[in-house]
């Protein structure tokens, strides 16, 4: 079967669920949230059966590849999206504090079922070849996100957040159909794959808005995965939106924008000059990503806004990857590192969210003592933070390895270093939540229970994370 | 034969160890174990003297690297290690004995005489060892086991600072002598053999080593002497350590341990003798330890610590002797004779002590020869022996290092026969005013004779130190090591050495003979030379000082500016950076457009 | 027997599990610990001395499209360390006090130190060498964090940071060197990376030597990379700081001994004048700012620092002398410094305070601890009879052969046993000699447990001081180059 | 007969005003509204270059199918953007983007 099949499979799941929560009044709002990811749990399935992309000749084959990269992220961004899935129920009780509840629950079920569409969104944007398509998945993703984010209509922070979120996402999207404009004015195409050929016919003086075009299109790109100086809406929104939506917003959007970079670049590579420009470009937002998250990372005090820094400091990671294209282990690097980024970032917000639920609030203070309360949570936290500090065995440390060594491997020496700076940051602000958790004496002795969906959640990803950690060979071999 | 000579050496260390993990609760075990072992070693050492020579290499070697380097560990036992060996195991039984009564209801009874074992089994180390580097091994045990003992009273501030500085003084000389030990290894070593560090292999190949380096090597390894053998400047520790009991005292600091520095000079002897600036060095060291040594005799009170200034000066003579390169039978022949007369001093001046009950200023003492008969005997025995009384052992040994200082080196010769008059003098005052007159103090009136146990080993010692310089036993025991000729001197020479000793003993009658306090105070020599009080400021302002900066260079410019500064510039930069997060939408799309020019610029700028 | 290796590894971790399930922590642990010391001896025991090499070396792949697996296997030298660790790791939990607050965590967190030293150690794999060193660092930081005394928190805070920094200043050099081996033939293996130095393949450039250096200078604390190490001593609880800087130290030399001797000969060559230069701050300038501390754990502290100078001289004179006496003095100041600290932690326990100028006499009611802290003073003044002195001796000869530029070093290494002298004196003098002070009259005597325990560090460091060849037959199979 | 520069120069006018008043005006309602200017600069662009085909001077309609597909996203966005504006209007009682600093730092 065809891979576009996936993408249509989600739609029709989150249509169904939709009018079955519009008309069965009596099912419980929680059960969408198990349906959905059981759905799209058998989806992850279906994506391991063997599909065969698009023949060329189809009008698919102009819009859509199936290439590693997009199984690869396709699967990635369905595992997100059941891993958000099981958040929500826990995460009812906010819902129903800041929903005006004409009935129980009212608004709980669509919470649950809109992140299928984001998903969809995503999961065609990964797996896009012409810009039209990325446009439009896009929009179907941002759009449903910007939803989510004011989600809690009740609540000013979360209102904040989305208006945030809504104009400047509108202004980068203004940005972005520009740029796309100009690219076609100059090439006439909007395809990734015909682009090389077209943009290797073109005169040289047609280069400068032929890179007028690309500079709008990096500067969305940039917005969407949280670069310097694109990067300011990332902490207030990630505080503001409610903690499930800002785990989404953190692993899955950000990887759909890492993947049609890295395919817009490498379409550009055609021409050296161009793709020279580009990499001495990615390589200074790779540093001022870096300098800019971790360091601003240290005096956090507020634990959401914290992990949106550190979202901005993987990124600067991350674009150490994509700045080391020209190595061949750039890509599984890449890769690899979302894997456990995932794991790690997923963990994390789930740990957040039991804790914010039980001391009512986001701020690092609250974690004080938990080792006491809940063993369970703060394991799990302590896991979290090893890895995203990047400790051995544990995924976060293989994902470092790796980009660095594709860094070192293109001789980015000065991001190297930089590197060892931000790292010596990044143990300081993430030490500083186990510092609270285990050095600190709790406010109140009472233990915090744990509901038996979270208990899996923290085991399932912890696992993962020492899996990836110990193992990598498995996911390494499904990036070549 | 070898095996022997192991059963000598190990059986006191046996003894220790036992000591100290089995019999720690029973006293009279304690002692009889180190008793034990240390008759057996005089024994050991007595069959090995009888027997002749046998100096092929009895060891294993401790560390081996193969053919490129091994550091062995094996006995010699040539005719001057023999002599030495029957020197200390001769006279270690008689202390332990003598320790037996001194220390009785003493605390600590254990700890002692397991210190006693551990120093015997060291300084029979010194005497066996075959090499530099065992001899290194065991001299620094030699260090530690006296610590032990000099800080027997460890409560006593007085004495644990004695102890530590013994051993730091120690530590110092032995600096020298660890790079003497490098600069042989490597000035012998060739592009295709490996250095050798063992006496015999260096005294072979003294000619073949370049004559600055040996002269240097010699010096460091001299070092060692100077600290053990308290050789100005590192005479300090010596006085001091008479914080310990007075039989240890007797033992280590008169006997035996201090002469394990001449026992090395004798040892590379060839070496020495090879290098004459070295042996110039040495020789003027010696002369003015005598010389400063005995004038500072003079000045003290203390009846343990005039005899400790007169070891000193007794071992200046040594270490000349051994300066004057003539023979290394000359310091040991003195070595010999002093190891014996020195002992008997300390000991009858422990009975004296005990008699006293632990008083130790001879001005609160007086008439003690009616009281203490044999003690009195047997000091003036020893007195006379040192003062270097015709007939005496100490006249032969030290009229024949003067009349080769006479043949070989003048300015030295002139030296210490001053010296050889001061001896005279300050023994004769010592004995006066602690023996003769009344007493000046109750606890003179009630003096007491010593029990058996101490007075036998005095009478034991007399012996020897009256006759051990006599010329059959001198030939006995010195033959083998090396010829002791008398060299021609001018005939007046004999009578200068006569004429020094009278000169001190009248001296001594005409000032001390009816004297109640003493006659001449004369504060330079009370003081010390003021040395002490030098290094004491030295080690708390120089040292101290140094190292207080240092610390503090360490804590404020390496650790605060360097690491905690770094630290501060990264966490303010952070702190700053954040405040770009103004929270305004505005703001935010300022930014966002300011990065969209940077972006375009770079991207039509950069080539 | 190959088995034993990663049982070695295993059982650790394991009864930190089963003590998280709710096992008896003390018990579970000294168990592991007990375990773990036998199986080490037996493998000391078993190693083949005359076939040497690695022996019970077994693999399992992770990235083999990288080069790296987890390899396990054990030469002589790793056997030195491994016990050098099993038997610290067992006196370190035998001398733990009672814990009143989550007993639990503390065992595991030494079980985990414990795991990821033995890890570090019998690792042929460079990569796998330093990941399991890592595991130290979160351990160490919840020890002196929860459980630490004195100004605990920044103590706890400077040494993380500094470590997590400076071994990740490793890790980059390792990737670096990684990629200094020509493509097809990248690996972390150890063997393979020795093979192909032999055959000339790999010319590691020197700045890679120097950002190892730096990376594993920063893990030992060599001068000037050195300040993170006295206050964390200083305030880690006796067990850990026993484990850190008895055994977890020792990983920077092993790795230099390791890595940069096999593979950097020409590089060593080059900057073995910075080397002397940074060894020589260690042993003169840390020396003396020992002697103008005022407290016995500082003193401790600083004084483990000094002495890496000497291990550092024995490396830099790259000859067989030196090295194999840098091993053996890896292996004796492992010992002695963990009985430093244990008898250190007993003091403090009894009396609360480990100022001199409070403490004084203590030898009259405490003969025991004194007796024991005398031994342990005298092997860290390098008194013979202690490996210290036969290790200090080896290296000084070592220095002496590698060529008139060591004449400096060893003046100021021979020097710093006299230095050494003075402020370990000092302390015994200050803590344990002079009139008794009144507030300690009623103190009681070291337990017999930790008698014990000290005295199992004390017995091999004298039986390797009596006749060293029992550690250097064993560490000189590992340098046969 | 205009030429393709006069289109390109009056959609950049057109993108500029947008931005403008997306910089400089405080009600969120016409900061959107200039947003929703900017995406209508970048509609008039693409018909000009489709109509002037640049390469090899043929026209080329495929563009226009992105110029639909972007006036239902922003109809989309609008909808969603003025939902939002309306709940924060109940929840605020502003508009104005002074008001909206909670979050920072």
């Amino acid at each position: 079967m065809n891979t576009l099949y996936l993408e249509l499979a989600v739609v029709l799941l989150g249509i169904a669920l939709l009018l079955a929560d519009a008309f069965l009044e009596r099912c419980s709002k929680n059960c969408f949230a198990y349906l959905g990811a059981s759905g799209l749990t058998v989806i992850l399935l279906l994506s391991f059966v063997p599909l065969h992309a698009p023949d060329a000749g189809s009008a698919d084959a102009v819009f859509i590849t199936s290439d590693f990269l997009s199984t690869f992220f396709i699967r990635f961004l369905l595992t997100a999206t059941i891993v958000v899935l099981l958040m929500i129920p826990g995460f009812r009780p906010v819902l129903e504090r800041f929903l005006p509840a004409e009935r129980a629950g009212g608004g709980v079920g669509e919470f649950s079922i809109l992140p299928i569409f984001v998903c969809a969104g995503l999961m065609w944007m990964v797996s896009a070849v012409d810009f039209v398509m990325i446009f439009v998945a896009l929009e179907l993703a941002t759009i449903t996100l910007y939803v989510l984010a004011t989600y809690l209509r009740q609540n000013v922070a979360s209102l904040e957040a989305g208006t945030k979120f809504l104009i400047l996402g509108a202004l980068s999207t203004g940005f972005f159909v520009y740029g796309i404009t100009w690219v076609f004015g100059v090439t006439g195409t909007t395809n990734l794959i015909t682009l090389p050929i077209a943009v290797s016919q073109l005169p040289p003086s047609a280069l400068p808005p032929l890179l007028f075009g690309i500079a709008l299109i990096l500067v969305s790109l940039s917005f969407k995965i949280g670069a310097f100086p694109f990067q300011f809406w990332i902490p207030d929104v990630y505080q503001g939106a409610p903690t499930p939506v800002t785990a989404y917003l953190s692993v899955a959007s950000k990887a759909a924008g890492f993947v049609v970079l890295i395919r817009f670049l490498l379409s550009l590579e055609i021409i050296p000059t161009v793709a020279h420009k580009l990499y001495v470009l990615v390589t200074l937002l790779a540093g001022l990503t870096l300098v800019f998250g971790n360091l601003s990372a240290i005096p956090q005090t507020n634990m959401k806004r914290l992990l949106g820094y550190s979202s901005i400091a993987h990124a600067g990671y991350l674009l150490i990857g994509v700045a080391s294209l020209g190595s061949i282990m750039a890509i599984p690097a890449v890769g690899f590192y979302f894997a456990a980024y995932l794991a790690m970032t997923l963990l994390a917000f789930v740990v957040l969210m039991e804790v914010s639920e039980a001391t009512g609030g986001d701020e690092i203070s609250r974690f004080n003592g938990l080792s006491k309360r809940s063993p369970l949570l703060a394991g799990g936290m302590l896991l979290a933070m090893a890895s995203l500090a990047g400790i051995p065995f544990t995924a976060g440390f293989i994902g470092k390895l790796l980009v660095f060594e594709v860094a070192l491997n293109q001789e980015h020496f000065g991001l190297v270093t930089l590197g060892i700076i931000t790292v010596a940051a990044g143990f300081y602000y993430y030490f500083k939540v186990v510092r609270a958790m285990y050095w600190q004496q709790p406010s109140e002795e009472t233990p915090i229970h744990v509901s038996p969906t979270i208990r899996f959640l923290i085991a399932l990803l912890g696992a993962g994370i020492l899996a990836l950690g110990i193992y990598p060979a498995p996911v390494l071999a499904a990036l070549r | 034969m070898s095996t022997v000579a192991w059963i000598t050496l190990v059986s006191p260390l046996v003894a220790a160890a036992l000591i100290l993990l089995v019999t720690r609760s029973s006293k009279p075990l304690a002692a009889g174990l180190a008793i034990l072992s240390s008759l057996i070693a005089a024994l050991g050492a007595w069959i090995i003297f009888t027997r002749g020579v046998d100096a092929d290499f009895h060891g294993f070697n401790w560390v081996d690297f193969g053919p490129s380097f091994t550091l062995p560990f094996g006995i010699a036992l040539d005719p001057l290690s023999r002599t030495m060996l029957v020197i200390v195991t001769s006279i270690s039984p008689l202390v332990f004995i003598f320790s037996l009564g001194y220390m009785k209801g003493e605390e600590g009874y254990c700890r002692y005489f397991a210190g006693l074992a551990l120093f015997l089994f060291s300084m029979l180390g010194i005497v066996l060892a075959d090499n530099l580097v065992m001899m290194f091994i065991f001299w620094e045990l030699v260090g530690v086991s006296s610590y032990i003992l000099i800080g027997h009273y460890f409560q006593k501030d007085s004495a644990a600072d004695a102890a530590k500085q013994a051993f730091i003084v120690n530590r110092i000389g032995d600096f020298g002598f660890m790079l003497g030990i490098l600069l042989f290894w490597i000035a012998t070593s060739t592009s295709t053999t490996a250095g050798t560090i063992s006496f015999a292999g260096l005294n072979a190949s003294a000619g073949n080593i370049n004559p600055a380096v040996l002269s240097v090597a010699v010096i460091l390894i001299f070092c060692g002497t100077v600290g053990k053998s308290a050789q100005f400047p590192l005479h300090v520790w010596l006085p001091n350590s008479m914080e310990g009991p007075t039989p240890v005292s007797s033992l280590l600091h008169a006997a035996t341990m201090v002469a394990a520095g001449v026992y090395l000079l004798a040892r590379i002897f060839p070496l020495l003798s090879a290098s004459p600036e070295a042996a110039e060095i040495i020789a003027w060291t010696g002369a003015i330890t005598a010389l400063g040594a005995g004038l500072l005799a003079i000045g003290q009170d203390d009846i343990k610590r005039i005899l400790a200034y007169s070891t000193i000066s007794q071992l200046g003579y040594m270490v000349t002797a051994a300066g004057l390169a003539v023979s290394a039978a000359l310091p040991m022949f003195h070595l010999f004779t002093h190891a014996f007369f020195k002992c008997l001093l300390f000991l009858s001046a422990g009975s004296v002590i005990l008699g006293m009950h632990h008083e130790q200023d001879i001005w609160k003492m007086g008439g003690l020869k009616n009281k203490m008969p044999l003690t009195f005997l047997a000091y003036c025995a020893g007195m006379l022996a040192l003062s270097g009384c015709p007939f005496f052992s100490g006249h032969y040994s030290k009229d024949l290092i003067m009349a080769c200082a006479w043949d070989h080196h003048r300015g030295v010769f002139w030296v210490v026969v001053i010296a050889a008059a001061l001896t005279p003098f300050y023994m004769a005052r010592q004995a006066l005013v602690v023996f003769f007159g009344s007493p000046r103090s109750e606890a003179a009136k009630h003096a007491h004779e010593s029990p058996r146990v101490m007075t036998v080993p005095l009478v034991l010692l007399s012996i020897p130190a009256i006759g051990a310089g006599w010329p059959f036993i001198e030939h006995l025991f010195f033959h083998e090591i090396g010829p002791l000729a008398e060299p021609e001197v001018p005939g007046f020479v004999p009578l200068v050495f006569l004429g020094a000793f009278v000169a001190g003993i009248a001296l001594a009658l005409v000032l001390y003979g009816k004297a109640v306090k003493d006659p001449l105070r004369i504060p330079l020599l009370e003081n010390r030379f003021y040395i002490d009080t030098l290094y004491e400021w030295i080690v708390a302002n120089v040292q101290g000082g140094f190292a207080r900066l240092l610390a503090f260079v360490d804590r404020w410019l390496i650790d605060g500016v360097l690491v905690r500064g770094s630290a501060t510039i990264i966490w303010t930069l952070g702190f700053a950076l954040r405040f770009l997060q103004l929270g305004n939408i505005q703001a935010y799309a300022f930014f966002f457009g300011a990065g969209v020019i940077a972006l375009i610029y770079v991207l039509l700028t950069v080539h | 027997m190959k088995l034993i290796l990663p049982l070695l590894i295993a059982i650790p971790l394991a009864a930190s599990f089963f003590i998280i399930a709710g096992a008896n922590p003390r018990r579970t642990a000294l168990w592991a610990a007990l375990i773990n010391l036998l199986a080490s001896l037996l493998l000391f025991s078993r190693y083949d001395l005359h076939a040497g090499g690695w022996q019970f070396v077994s693999e399992w792949h992770v990235m083999p499209k990288y080069g790296i697996n987890l390899i396990l296997g054990a030469d002589g030298l790793t056997l030195t360390m491994l016990l050098l660790s099993t038997l610290v790791t067992f006196a370190a939990l035998r001398v733990a006090p009672k814990i009143a607050k989550q007993e639990g965590l503390y065992y595991v967190c030494l079980l985990f130190i414990s795991a990821g030293v033995i890890g570090a150690f019998s690792s042929i794999d460079l990569l796998f060498l330093y990941s399991f060193h890592e595991l130290a660092l979160i351990p160490t930081f919840l020890l002196i964090g929860i459980w630490g005394s004195g100004d605990r928190q920044s103590a706890a805070w400077k040494a993380t940071i500094y470590l997590g920094t400076g071994s990740f200043v490793l890790l980059i050099g390792l990737l670096a060197l990684y990629l200094s081996i020509p493509a097809n033939l990248r690996t972390f293996d150890l063997r393979q990376l020795e093979q192909l130095s032999l055959a000339g393949n790999i010319h590691p450039a020197a700045w890679i030597y120097l950002v190892l250096l730096i990376g594993f200078g920063s893990l030992v604390s060599l001068f000037p990379f050195h300040s993170w190490a006295p206050p964390a001593y200083a305030s880690a609880p006796a067990p850990a700081a026993m484990l850190h800087a008895g055994v977890l130290k020792k990983f920077g030399l092993y790795g230099l001994i390791r890595i940069a001797l096999p593979l950097f000969p020409e590089a060593m060559q080059q900057l073995n004048g910075l080397l002397l230069l940074m060894l020589i701050g260690n042993i003169l300038y840390i020396g003396y700012v020992t002697v103008a501390q005022k407290r016995l754990d500082w003193t401790i502290g600083y004084s483990s620092v000094m002495h890496m100078g000497y291990i550092f001289l024995g490396l830099a004179s790259l000859n067989l002398i030196g090295v194999n006496g840098a091993s053996l003095l890896m292996f004796a100041h492992g010992l002695s410094v963990a009985a430093a600290f244990a008898l250190c932690g007993e003091i403090r326990q009894r009396t609360g305070t480990l100022d001199y100028a409070e403490l004084g006499g203590l030898g009259k009611v405490t003969p025991v601890l004194g007796l024991l802290f005398g031994f342990v003073a005298l092997a860290s003044v390098g008194l013979p009879g202690f490996a210290n002195f036969a290790g200090e001796i080896l290296v000084l000869f070592g220095a002496t052969a590698y060529g008139p530029i060591m004449m400096i070093p060893v003046v100021v290494g021979v020097w710093g046993v006299v230095v050494s002298a003075i402020y370990m004196l000092r302390a015994y003098r200050n803590i344990f000699w002079g009139p008794l002070v009144s507030r300690w009259e009623t103190l009681i005597d070291i337990t017999p447990t930790a008698r014990w325990s000290v005295i199992l560090l004390l017995a091999p460091l004298m039986i390797a001081g009596f006749y060293p060849q029992f550690i250097l037959r064993m560490a000189g199979t590992a340098l046969h180059h | 007969m205009p030429t393709l520069a006069n289109y390109l120069i009056a959609s950049g006018l057109l993108f500029a005003i947008g931005l403008g008043g997306v910089l400089l005006r405080r009600s969120i309602i016409i900061i959107f509204m200039s947003l929703e200017m900017m995406l209508s600069a970048a509609n008039l662009s693409l018909i000009a270059f489709s109509r002037f085909g640049l390469v090899s001077g043929q026209q080329n309609y495929d563009p226009q199918v992105l110029v639909f597909f972007i006036i239902t996203v922003a109809a989309a966005e609008v909808a969603v953007g003025l939902a939002i504006i309306v709940s924060l209007y109940r929840a605020r009682r502003t508009t104005h983007v002074e008001d909206l600093d909670h979050l920072k730092f």
